[in-house]
């Protein structure tokens, strides 16, 4: 075990596989000689040069797509978005080429892409920079899309989704980057995908996170225990697959529910799992389903509009107040 | 630099591949009218020298790649006829299982590297290709080809600055049929000289028209030698013509009567029988025809008695391994 | 009273709005000369010439962003995807400009604009060409999404969007083209947004659509009625803003609902419906909410499988049975 | 052909302007510090010179928008330094009403059409403003600034096919500093000479370095006067260089100190003033600079002093009418 940063486990990671498999290599803006926009790519220029850690022109498009034709023909490539913001003017090569490509070849080609930034809000960048990406992302079938929490997470989901023979979109924070914790050092330990984490046991009611919001739900299951409600905080981690047994049987414990995440209110995510709650949960259910998510409006840039918008431990109280029928 | 083969042997050879894609065509046409194939089909037709020639241009572990326009450049590259057939009537034992359709023809192992439905969204995967080539110390080239429509949109931009920065060994080949649908290439560019495109990325460039095979294999194969050497990109602008609609349901109206006329003198495919009759070739033609004929009737009757894919195949292809939704 | 085919009547509403209004003109791939992709602008040019009704090269980034520019300063214009699909090259300019400006701009400037094209499958068109793009499009606050079914809504709201303010994304379907129905004259009339339809009224389940599937869900109403099923069909015709009113007065009274759509499973404009139900009608709920979607797939292209895929009669009976606990 | 102003008034009120937006950064970058703005903050001190002769080539009529790195041409075209320092500030009083921030300035009344934090993104907007100028008969110019990082995404592409395709009254300004973010020049395009982008379009092309704001204004007017009675296109490349990091949060690493230095002697603002104080204008420097010093002060302290935005903004902002979620 070591105590790393998000930043550093990322890091570590990317820089394992790449010793351990000659065909990874890194793409992105600013990744090598800038050391990363976030500095999440440190030292990898240097270590494994210019062949194999590649500074790229402002063409997101171009460079997914290149990526996209080159893990075709057997390399893995892992592709760096300053954040995922910009996958927007990507947003073709990912949902008609990445996802596409397997099932319309007959399954003849894989497209073993990973695809990360970091994601969502970031302390007042704006209206055109702080979208949480993985609302439209997870709808397409064909790509698989995580959000890990923690450093530990991080690192084995990040080494998970590099060996993986398909397209996975992984999504960081920069609010995360800094947060530390205990990451093993073994190179082999890889975490899955499609296993959610406990991430605090509780019997009064579930709160279902995941990246940032994690912590903030946390944050808000100790504010709940200290009014003497016991919350259930299940950290997703996997988004697509999606760990709808770990959801159900916590919602079957404690028979309600409340979704927080960053991302606007219609559809996503969080509308996702609260209908597979509903489906799946029906009897169990003693109220309905909550969400806890961005408010419906483009981010604005004034630090208090924007707290008021995205979601926040007051918030997630209220709404646990209300499944619980306190007020 | 090879020497290049000029003989009637070689001619015969491309001839037929010519000869192939039309009658595959015409018949994968007739049998779109019986409602036997259905989608979109879009006719190769009139342009067979470009994808015969740039294949024989090209070497078979070199990675090619095209348009929705695809049963030109797979049957080229050397997919089995009843693969493609098969493909267009949606069965299980077409080249892509029946999934892909006309526009997604594949081919792991010809190096057809697909056909694609996004106009310009192909353009980087061939940069790509090439990407991995030169990652890998191979001096394998890669050819990506698209219509003179697809040159104004962001991704044919993106895929030339970074072939052009990064130095990677692809060849663009812009099929200029004159047409994007039924727009004229009047009302799509701004210059009337498309290979004029390559300046912006300090590319080297090429222009020439699709006269014959051999004329496009002569001159795609010295840019392809200097491609390979270099590893330096290059933009070649092939001009030609479409023969039928943009797809089935065009009736093409936007062209008159005597501009059809007066291109489809110029068919690639019977000049070349013209020429080789001319050189004496008359019997190995009449047997390469039949020979053809009678593979593309073996292609259909392949196509009708496959068995169609069942709901089955839907998981493993979306996904490599086991995935729970 | 006019009988029209759909096509038709889109065509009249563009018509009727630009003769009223010299600031609205039409741009897409094929408007012009060609009389449209799927004829729905035919004779336009003819009528209005090349100023108004123009043909654009493949670009639909590029037309887009004019048109948002040219909507900022005072034009109003209508952009024609070939198909939706295609928009997904466009999609940056949607996301970040055509719903980003009047906010980021502090309400300074509006974007009336609309884009339209046929959306979801259309026979046999495979992987790339059958997206149900509403689902990624009605997540963002700033657009407007309708779905109209009928020649009558096809033709009221467009001209509600044409004279709205705000960017309206228009989605029509190659396979309701042709569909025929009666369309009032007068040019005055507007079909609000916001504002469902009860296609059919019933009491014992509710079945909720939009597009295309309304009219599969109605023919779905009529099986059952057989069956001795009395099915209320809401047609939702606008998804953003969503009549949720209606939705929820219909479930209090049939106490079950279905969702029967075009589009993934994962997330999308069905799950904020089941959602926005199992919230606002738990009580009332006597079995969870089903979705009867396109399947977790990409597009395939042979024809018993694209029909196996999408959804359909049997699927959507089937799904009727199950809230009702039947079989 | 105008005949251009060139009196000592001019390059007065040329300089007050540069010199406000270099007194306005500096001041916005002591209040970033203080933690007073958030967010990125770009900033323009080094290309001052370049939106100052921008505006002085064009009408108040005409369209003008840029990228994120906007304070410099907002505050050339006429916003009040209150209005922007007050939207670094976040408050209601802003340009964009705190909701924008430092990346999004808008400012209808100045035809400043705001600033664009996607790259590239914008370039179509600013064409778009040029077609509607065209469509309605007016003979405005419109302008739109970009990096030279910006030149190999696909929306300049598709932004410059158009324009040209359709004729549209619009001058793309390329402000090269040669630096996108960390990135030379260098590692960004395989041309070193970014006007050469305009060949594959047949557009106009011009290039010259910023060396002072009178001779970016006569280079533009030239430029300008001619888009405004052809209505055809122009690329024009602007040598420039920013003498601060990317943003507030970069510390510039990937060039060196002597680098910087020599071309901070360059200093378009400095050489301004030393020109015109050996014309005998000292007093009026001090004059324009001492009324600039008070007007930024009180632009900080008007946005210090100014309220902020309530939740109630938020959704008359979202959207236009009432509108139910
Ligand atoms: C991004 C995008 N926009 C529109 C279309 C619809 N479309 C398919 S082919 C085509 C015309 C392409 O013309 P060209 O590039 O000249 O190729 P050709 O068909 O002549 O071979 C259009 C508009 C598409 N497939 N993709
Ligand atoms: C599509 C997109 N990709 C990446 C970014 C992040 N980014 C913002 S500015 C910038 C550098 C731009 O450089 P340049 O165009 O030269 O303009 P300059 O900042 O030098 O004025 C980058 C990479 C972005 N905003 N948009
Ligand atoms: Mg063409
Ligand atoms: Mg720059």
């Amino acid at each position: 075990m070591s105590t790393l940063r998000y930043r550093d486990a990322v890091r570590a990671a990317m820089i394992e596989e790449m010793e351990r498999d000659e065909r990874v290599f890194l793409v992105g803006e600013e990744v090598g000689h800038y050391q990363g926009a976030y500095k999440v790519s440190e030292g990898m220029l240097e270590r494994f040069g210019p062949k194999r850690v590649i500074d790229a022109p402002i063409t997101e498009s171009g460079f997914t797509g290149i990526s996209i034709g080159a893990a075709m023909v057997g390399l893995r490539p892992i592709v760096e978005y300053m954040t995922w913001n910009f996958s927007a003017v990507a947003f073709d090569q990912i949902l008609n080429n990445a996802a596409k490509i397997r099932q319309m070849s007959g399954g003849q080609f894989s497209v073993p892409i990973v695809l990360r930034a970091p994601n969502a809000s970031a302390r007042q960048v704006g209206s055109q920079h702080s979208h949480a990406m993985e609302h439209f992302y997870a709808q397409v079938p064909g790509l698989k899309v995580l959000a890990p929490a923690t450093p530990a997470d991080a690192k084995g989901m990040l080494k998970s989704a590099i060996r993986d023979e398909d397209p996975v979109l992984f999504m960081e924070s920069e609010t995360l980057y800094n947060v530390k914790g205990e990451v093993p050092d073994d190179p082999e330990l890889l975490v899955p995908m499609g296993v959610a984490n406990v991430a605090r046991e509780g019997k009064d009611v579930t709160i279902i996170a995941w990246s940032r919001l994690t912590h903030v739900s946390l944050e808000a299951a100790a504010a709940l225990e200290k009014e003497g409600i016991s919350a259930e905080v299940i950290d997703l981690r996997s988004i697509r697959p999606l760990d709808e047994e770990a959801i159900v049987k916590s919602v079957r414990k404690t028979h309600r529910a409340v979704v927080a995440y960053e991302g606007w209110p219609f559809g996503g995510v969080g509308a996702e799992i609260s209908d597979r709650i509903q489906r799946l949960a029906f009897d169990d259910l003693d109220a309905p389903v909550l969400r806890v998510s961005t408010l419906d409006y483009p981010m604005p840039y004034n630090a208090k509009l924007e707290q008021h918008v995205i979601p926040s431990v007051p918030r997630i109280l209220e709404a646990v107040n209300q499944v619980l029928y306190r007020s | 630099m090879t020497t290049l083969d000029t003989s009637d042997e070689l001619h015969l050879k491309l001839y037929r591949q010519m000869f192939l894609i039309r009658r595959f065509e015409e018949e994968a046409a007739r049998a779109y009218a019986q409602g036997k194939i259905g989608g979109f089909l879009h006719l190769y037709i009139g342009q067979e020298a470009i994808a015969v020639g740039a294949h024989a241009a090209m070497r078979q572990d070199d990675y090619m790649l095209t348009t929705y326009r695809d049963h030109g450049l797979a049957l080229a590259r050397g997919m089995a006829p009843r693969a493609a057939m098969a493909e267009l009537f949606g069965k299980v034992t077409g080249c892509s299982k029946g999934l892909g359709g006309s526009m997604h023809f594949f081919d792991r192992e010809h190096n057809m590297l697909g056909g694609y439905g996004i106009v310009g969204g192909h353009i980087p995967i061939g940069v790509g290709t090439a990407f991995a080539s030169k990652y890998r110390g191979e001096d394998r080239v890669s050819m990506v080809f698209f219509g003179e429509g697809a040159v104004s949109i962001g991704d044919f931009h993106e895929g030339m600055s970074l072939a052009s920065l990064w130095r990677l060994p692809v060849v663009f080949v812009c099929e200029n049929n004159e047409y994007a649908m039924g727009t004229p290439i009047s009302r799509t560019l701004s210059v009337a000289d498309v290979s004029q495109k390559a300046l912006g990325y300090g590319m080297a460039r090429e222009r020439f028209a699709a006269e014959s095979v051999i004329h496009v294999r002569d001159r795609l194969r010295a840019i392809v030698d200097r491609v390979r050497e270099t590893s330096e990109p290059t933009l070649v602008e092939i001009q030609t013509y479409r023969f039928r609609g943009h797809s089935m349901s065009d009736p093409g109206k936007y062209r008159t009567k005597e501009e059809l006329e007066e291109r489809k003198r110029k068919d690639v495919v019977l000049r070349a029988r013209v020429e080789l009759e001319e050189k004496g070739q008359s019997e190995a033609l009449e047997r390469i025809e039949k020979e053809v004929e009678d593979e593309v009737t073996d292609a259909i009757r392949f196509a009708e008695e496959s068995p169609e894919p069942g709901p089955e195949i839907l998981a493993p292809t979306t996904y490599t391994g086991a995935f729970a939704r």
